[in-house]
């Protein structure tokens, strides 16, 4: 019964919060009702007993990625309008609900049809954690080791890309400035 | 009422199509991004889901790279836009037609 | 013998190539010498030839060399002088010996004068091979080679339009004969197993009669085309556009009696297929006199020999037609003497009259022309059939055939034709010889032939005159070849009835045509007399309106359609249809361009809808799996 | 040296062709040549050394190229594609020799060499992979030749050539792939020799999905009706020697390759498929000449009349008995020496008034002699005048295909008539008549090189026409074998009855001789 009133608490939550998400012409906004959503997800994680998986997702969710949002936008000038032409909403909608029906059709008839067997079953007698432990340093050592190398380049990518020219910043420049920066570099192409 | 595996299902497919929704309507670079993380955490419901209601582990692993590869996303996605905003003073997707054919 | 074999074969080939060797030269005399003298070998083999195989009985068979083998079929170059080939080889090489000096003079003053020996003896050697070969398929390398010569010979100026035309179309008209020829080795060839004459004359009695049937329409049909019988006989007129020797030689005397020489050859099939000998006799006997009427009106002199020509081919047929194939041999040769000889005697005139043709703008040659005149007379009484000449003896045994065998329809016509041919035969004597001077007034100042020249008739005007006397042993000897018919009218009366009745029509038709052309007011006809506009005659001098028929539905059709063949199917259907695929194509890439806008927006929806095509076929296929057992009983059920 | 013959035959003009690149320009005429002569001197060996009494494949080499899916470079020669090589090349060194004064000749003869590689390839190979490859191949080399050498259109030409032939053959490799497949479901391994494919008897159903899959490759490159449709244009815009090489060895592989592969590997499906191929084949042979006869471009005349008497060929092919394919196999020869004399001719005239149309000339013999000659005897041959080349083919194919069907061997020897129309008509508009352009009154008769490249063809065509036994004896030994395989292999009774058994015929002769 608890589980239940959770169940269509947060779910209820959660959509609302991501459609907001998409809905919203304010990008903070949209951030905000992100990362809300996020923190929502992971009650899921908790009611389904992946205890560890639901912290993962509030510290690399709603603090790691969401302030790395939050950073980037500050080099956004996000309150600028950005024109949201729309196209046929019946198209859009359709689309995506077609597309998500399949997807659940796609995943959901194995288990209907109740044809799976448990790869890795969940030791009786240990926690979420422990388990996770188990298998992610066994079975999935490779994988993750390679997840971890994967992070690290994208960290100093991320760096290197960001990075570049940091002393200058076009939301505190003046038109004429950036008009002439442009036509410097402009030149330097047609060079 | 017992919550069964259908229903996360059902919420993962409702969320996926939000997120769907959002890449296709939005013309905001930035606004794309979210809408991929949402479409990325839909499908991470449903493997925990899954790993839930099967008593395997496996569901959960395949979040934890979900997760991995969408942080790794966020960091280089993130720094290419504020290339593209420093060249072109926009994140504008209409603006963005240099591989027109 | 075999050397006198091959001499008697390879002369002309030699002299044909020594010829040509000067093809591209100025005119030498020697380049005409040459062939000339070689010819005179090949006569002089092929009378040792005839001496040995007369007197011994002996026939010559040899191999030379394998021409074809592979699978069954094996064709070797195998010559064969027997009783039948050695008198076609008499009248060969005779007659292309006289041409052949005859044409010295008659060319002397082309400027093609080198190249048209090379034809000519060319077109011997052809000839040689067809008569000497001792199988189908070298019967028709020679069938096919003398159609080559035929061609060059009859286009020999070819700068004519219409000379170019009449070879072209005599080559097309016999090639369509030729296919039958074809089809009809091809029959005798998977039926008997061979091509050789005496093994498949052998094997044929063994075969049902409607093969043989077959195979004897099929032979005819390229007879039929070589020997110009209808409806394939509109080449041979045209082919007067040719040189006269050319006429005298090919178009008279031995190209176009190959027709004959086939039926005769092949007289075992025929001998076994009556009913096909009937309609050849009938068609010989239609041609005879269809021929004949032709030649009645016409108004340019060769061209009436021409169809007294086709007139007497028609002769030979229905002799052989009936099974009397000694007798049309025996016509084939006295006709070859008399024909030549009158063709000849027409060149002289031609060349006298600066190649004028039309026999009305002559009148009273003879006094200028006396050598050609005794001679062409000469020639015309032959082919007349007046007793003593050899056409008495050839024309009227073919009319005691028919009598005899009870064609009495066949026998009828023949002898009308008979008449007709003494009349076409001395109007044109007359008009050309006698009557009125009319060509002075033309312009005209006619002279004799070199001496030479009309010696080297001379030889064929001895034989017109006395073949009859060699019908005896000529009989003796092809019949060891040829079923020995003798044709006696059993009673005397009718006999002597009827060939002093045939003699005195033919002498009356003579008569007739010396009174009617000999008037003095015979001019140059101008279109407005009466006769000239009646139908007869018009039906008659459009000869019978065919070759415009076939102009008209045949030629231009085929050139028609061609253009439409090429100009609306290969290019508007087949090409564009190919060429409809790669548009389509580029259409599809020119139109799905647009898709790829390079807004990052529209294809991210394009690749939502990608990847729900692809959702779907995953769900399609997986539910197809799943189900397939009901699937299939379903679609079982459907009757698929 | 012996034992590699055929691999150096392959591979030594290509190396030609490299060091080519380093030859100065100058003397890249004489050193094409030179390479040519050695390419043919070593044919000719090749017929020398010869066994005329074996039926099977001579000098055959081996190499393992992938040997886990049993594709191996293997070649040999038997008496089907002997003289087929010897033509190619023959015609690569006369057409070098007469090559006349083209823009960038080195890179033309480089060109002419790969493409003599390509196409000795494709006769020698045993191996369907092997085959593969140089069957496309030889596109490229034919794809520069007419795109870069050719007249207006060529782009559009070339293109279409190569993308039709390359479309067919590519269905033509999913026969192949299919093929290789059901081998290796029968043996358990696979296997791309054509040799080992002999031995496979296929279930009627695959032979005749197989066939058609082969069939669409083979006919688009013969061409048959209604793919011929890229040839004229590939002609009408090719040089002079590119139409040569084309109508001679190019036209070649698809009939050559219906023996090889069809006949052999399908003997119920040739059965089945005969009269609709014999059909078509009947249709092209009219209606192309038709269309031949309504050009106004002598090239094109020489062009239609090439797919005419491929016609001829296809019908003796399939024939399906030893006097029909072995007179196809001498008409593929036949005409590849004639219509390549064709095609030679009419670059000489084209050398020299830059025109093709025919009512741009008239009265040519009178100006031109010896050319009107050499031009009458081919175009004699062409028509299939007894004692030439090309009348022993058509005779032996008509001959065999009459044993199948009477009505249609007739239909197919309309061939003799029609060939007559229109090859006179175009010789009469040329040829005869009066001189009526001033510039055709003083054009010279041909010339030296021109004749050097024409009298050999005029002496071959004569000289097999008369006495063929030479080649026609090889080719008959190996036919013997392959008709005696197709019976052996045919499953159905009409094909064991349609395709003769030789046992029965040598019983035949021996009896004969008992008596």
């Amino acid at each position: 019964m608890f589980e239940a009133i959770a169940f269509y608490l947060f779910a209820f939550l959660t959509i609302a919060m991501f459609y907001i998400t998409v809905t919203t012409s304010q990008a903070l906004y949209a951030l905000t009702a992100l990362a809300a959503g996020m923190i929502f997800i992971s009650a899921f994680f908790f009611i389904l007993g992946a205890d560890f998986l639901g912290a993962v997702q509030i510290v690399v969710y709603s603090g790691a990625v969401m302030a790395l949002y939050a950073f980037g936008m500050m080099f956004f000038d996000t309150t600028r309008e950005v024109k949201e032409k729309q196209g046929n909403k019946l198209i859009i909608f359709g689309l995506s609900s077609v597309a998500a029906v399949l997807l659940v059709v796609i995943f959901a008839t194995p288990i209907v049809s109740d044809n799976i067997t448990a790869l890795y079953p969940m030791t009786e007698g240990a926690g979420n954690t422990q388990e996770v432990g188990m298998v992610l340093f066994t079975k999935y050592l490779v994988p993750f080791e390679i997840a971890a190398v994967m992070l690290l380049v994208a960290m100093i990518a991320g760096i290197v890309l960001a990075g570049k020219k940091m002393d200058q910043s076009l939301t505190l420049m003046e038109e004429d400035e950036i008009r002439h920066m442009r036509d410097e570099q402009n030149k330097k192409v047609l060079l | 009422m017992e919550i069964g595996l259908n229903h996360y299902l059902v919420l993962s497919t409702i969320l996926f199509a939000i997120g769907l929704v959002g890449v296709m309507r939005r013309k905001n670079l930035l606004m794309l991004f979210f809408a991929t993380e949402i479409l990325l955490n839909s499908v991470n419901i449903s493997f925990a889901a899954i790993s839930h209601y099967y008593g395997d582990l496996t569901g959960q692993m395949f979040a934890f790279f979900v997760i991995a590869i969408a942080a790794s996303e966020v960091a280089v996605g993130l720094g290419l836009l504020i290339v593209w905003h420093k060249k072109h003073n926009n994140i504008d997707l209409e603006q963005m037609s240099t591989m027109r054919g | 013998m075999e050397l006198f074999l091959y001499t008697a074969l390879f002369a002309p080939l030699v002299g044909s190539l020594f010829a040509a060797m000067f093809g591209a030269r100025p005119k030498t005399k020697i380049a005409g010498i040459v062939p000339s003298i070689m010819l005179g070998v090949s006569l002089i083999s092929s009378t040792i030839l005839l001496v040995l195989v007369l007197t011994t009985g002996h026939t010559v068979h040899v191999e030379m060399m394998t021409w074809m083998a592979t699978g069954d079929l094996y064709i070797p170059f195998g010559f064969v002088v027997d009783q039948v080939s050695v008198t076609m080889m008499m009248v060969v090489t005779l007659v292309s010996t006289v041409v052949h000096v005859y044409a010295i003079g008659y060319m002397d003053h082309d400027a093609g004068f080198n190249r048209f020996f090379a034809w000519l003896s060319a077109f011997v050697f052809s000839m040689m091979i067809l008569v000497m070969s001792d199988n189908f398929a070298g019967l028709f390398i020679g069938w096919e080679g003398v159609g080559l010569c035929s061609w060059g010979l009859i286009g020999f100026w070819y700068k004519k339009e219409s000379a170019t035309w009449a070879a072209n179309e005599a080559f097309i008209m016999n090639r369509i004969a030729d296919l039958g020829m074809l089809i009809g080795i091809f029959l005798v060839y998977w039926n008997t197993g061979t091509l050789q004459y005496d093994g498949a004359f052998a094997a044929m009695p063994g075969l049902d009669t409607a093969t043989l049937t077959w195979i004897g329409i099929f032979l005819f049909v390229g007879a039929m085309g070589k020997s110009a019988q209808f409806p394939l006989h509109t080449w041979l007129a045209d082919a007067m556009e040719g040189p006269t020797p050319v006429s005298a030689l090919i178009h008279a005397a031995t190209m176009v009696t190959a027709g004959v020489y086939l039926v005769v050859r092949s007289n075992e099939l025929y001998a076994l297929i009556p009913n096909v000998g009937l309609f050849i006799a009938s068609l010989g006997a239609f041609v005879a006199i269809f021929a004949a009427t032709m030649a009645l009106v016409n108004r340019d002199i060769k061209r009436v020999i021409a169809y007294s020509t086709l007139s007497q081919l028609g002769y030979m047929f229905a002799a052989a037609g009936l099974g009397a194939y000694w007798v049309a041999l025996f016509h084939l040769m006295a006709h070859a003497f008399f024909k030549a000889l009158l063709f000849l005697g027409g060149g002289n005139v031609m060349h006298a009259m600066n190649d004028e043709l039309d026999p009305f703008k002559m009148g009273g040659l003879g006094k200028t022309m006396k050598g050609t005149m005794i001679l062409m007379t000469l020639a015309s009484v032959a082919l007349a059939g007046i007793f003593p000449l050899a056409g008495f003896f050839s024309k009227d045994l073919i009319l005691e055939v028919a009598f005899i065998d009870h064609h009495f329809i066949i026998y009828t016509v023949l002898l009308l034709t008979a008449g007709l041919t003494a009349f076409y035969s001395f109007r044109i004597i007359a008009l050309i010889f006698h009557g009125e001077d009319r060509h002075t007034a033309l312009g005209f100042h006619p002279h004799e032939a070199y001496k030479f020249m009309l010696w080297a008739m001379a030889p064929l005007a001895v034989l017109a005159v006395i073949a009859g006397a060699l019908k005896g042993s000529y009989f003796e000897m092809v019949t060891y070849v040829l079923p020995a018919t003798e044709y006696h009218v059993h009673s005397a009366t009718t006999y002597w009835i009827m060939t002093i009745g045939t003699q005195l029509f033919v002498i009356g038709a003579i008569y007739f045509a010396y009174k009617k052309y000999m008037s003095k007011d015979i001019k140059v006809p101008d279109g407005t007399s009466k006769m000239e506009n009646s139908f007869a005659y018009k039906l008659l001098i459009n000869q019978y309106y065919i070759p415009y028929f076939y102009e008209e539905y045949l030629v231009k059709p085929y050139r028609e359609l061609s253009t439409l063949c090429w100009t609306h199917i290969d290019q508007k259907v087949v090409d564009a249809s190919v060429d409809g695929i790669a548009k389509a194509f580029y259409a599809t890439g020119e139109n799905t361009r647009a898709m790829q806008s390079g807004n990052l927006s529209t294809m991210l929806k394009w690749m939502v809808a990608g990847t729900v095509a692809l959702l779907s076929l995953a769900v399609v296929f997986g539910l197809a799996a799943k189900y397939s057992g009901e699937i299939k009983l379903f679609l079982s059920g459907l009757g698929v | 040296m012996l034992d590699h013959i055929l691999s150096i035959l392959v591979f030594f003009p290509a190396l030609a062709a490299l060091l080519g690149f380093v030859v100065h320009k100058d003397s890249m005429r004489s050193y094409g040549v030179a390479v040519a002569a050695i390419e043919f001197a070593l044919a000719l060996w090749l017929w020398f050394a010869f066994d005329n009494n074996v039926s099977g494949m001579q000098f055959m080499e081996t190499i393992a190229l992938i040997p886990t899916f049993g594709i191996n470079y293997i070649v040999g020669v038997d008496g089907i594609s002997l003289f087929i090589i010897i033509l190619a090349s023959f015609f690569t060194m006369i057409g070098i020799a007469s090559l006349t004064d083209t823009k960038d000749v080195k890179n033309m003869i480089i060109t002419l060499l790969f493409l003599q590689m390509t196409m000795v390839g494709v006769f020698v190979a045993l191996d369907a992979m092997v085959f593969y490859v140089f069957w496309e191949l030889s596109l490229v080399p034919m794809l520069y030749i007419i795109g870069a050498w050719g007249g207006p259109l060529r782009i559009y030409a070339s293109v279409k050539f190569f993308l039709y032939t390359f479309a067919g053959s590519l269905v033509m490799l999913v026969g192949m792939l299919f093929m290789a497949y059901f081998y290796y479901q029968a043996t358990g391994q696979w296997s791309f020799a054509i040799l080992d494919w002999y031995r496979l008897i296929l279930p009627e159903s695959f032979q005749l999905w197989l066939f058609v899959a082969f069939f669409i490759g083979f006919a688009i490159k013969v061409p048959m009706f209604p793919f011929h449709t890229w040839l004229p244009y590939a002609h009408g815009q090719a040089p002079t020697i590119g139409s040569v090489i084309l109508a001679a060895i190019l036209l070649k592989m698809g009939t050559y390759a219906f023996i090889r592969f069809s006949l052999p590997l399908f003997p119920d499906a040739s059965v089945f498929f005969m009269f609709p191929i014999a059909i078509l084949a009947i249709i092209m042979i009219i209606y192309t000449a038709m269309v031949a006869y309504a050009q106004k471009d002598i090239k094109q005349v020489v062009a239609y009349s090439s797919v005419s008497h491929m016609g001829v060929i296809i019908i003796g092919t399939f024939a399906l008995n030893v006097e029909g394919i072995s007179g196809s196999i001498f008409l593929m020869i036949a005409h590849g020496v004639v219509s390549g004399a064709l095609f030679l001719l009419v670059g000489v005239i084209y050398d020299r008034r830059h025109t093709k149309l025919m009512s741009e000339f008239g009265g040519l013999a009178s100006v031109m002699p010896r050319f009107a000659t050499i031009f009458g005897i081919m175009m004699m041959a062409s028509v299939g005048m007894p004692l030439t080349i090309n009348f022993v083919g058509e005779f032996l194919s008509l001959l065999g295909f009459y044993q199948q069907s009477h009505i249609l061997t007739l239909l197919a020897g309309i061939a003799i008539i029609v060939g007559a129309i229109y090859m006179l008509a175009a010789y009469k508009k040329m040829f005869f008549g009066e001189v009526t352009k001033e510039e055709n009154k003083n054009l010279p008769d041909v010339n030296k090189r021109e004749l050097i490249a024409l009298v050999p063809l005029v002496i071959i065509t004569i000289w097999l026409g008369i006495y063929p036994k030479p080649v026609l004896g090889p080719i008959n030994t190996s036919v013997e074998a392959v008709v005696q395989l197709m019976h052996e292999k045919a499953i159905t009774e009409e094909a064991k009855s349609r395709i003769p058994s030789l046992d029965i015929i040598i019983n035949k002769a021996s009896a004969k001789e008992v008596q």
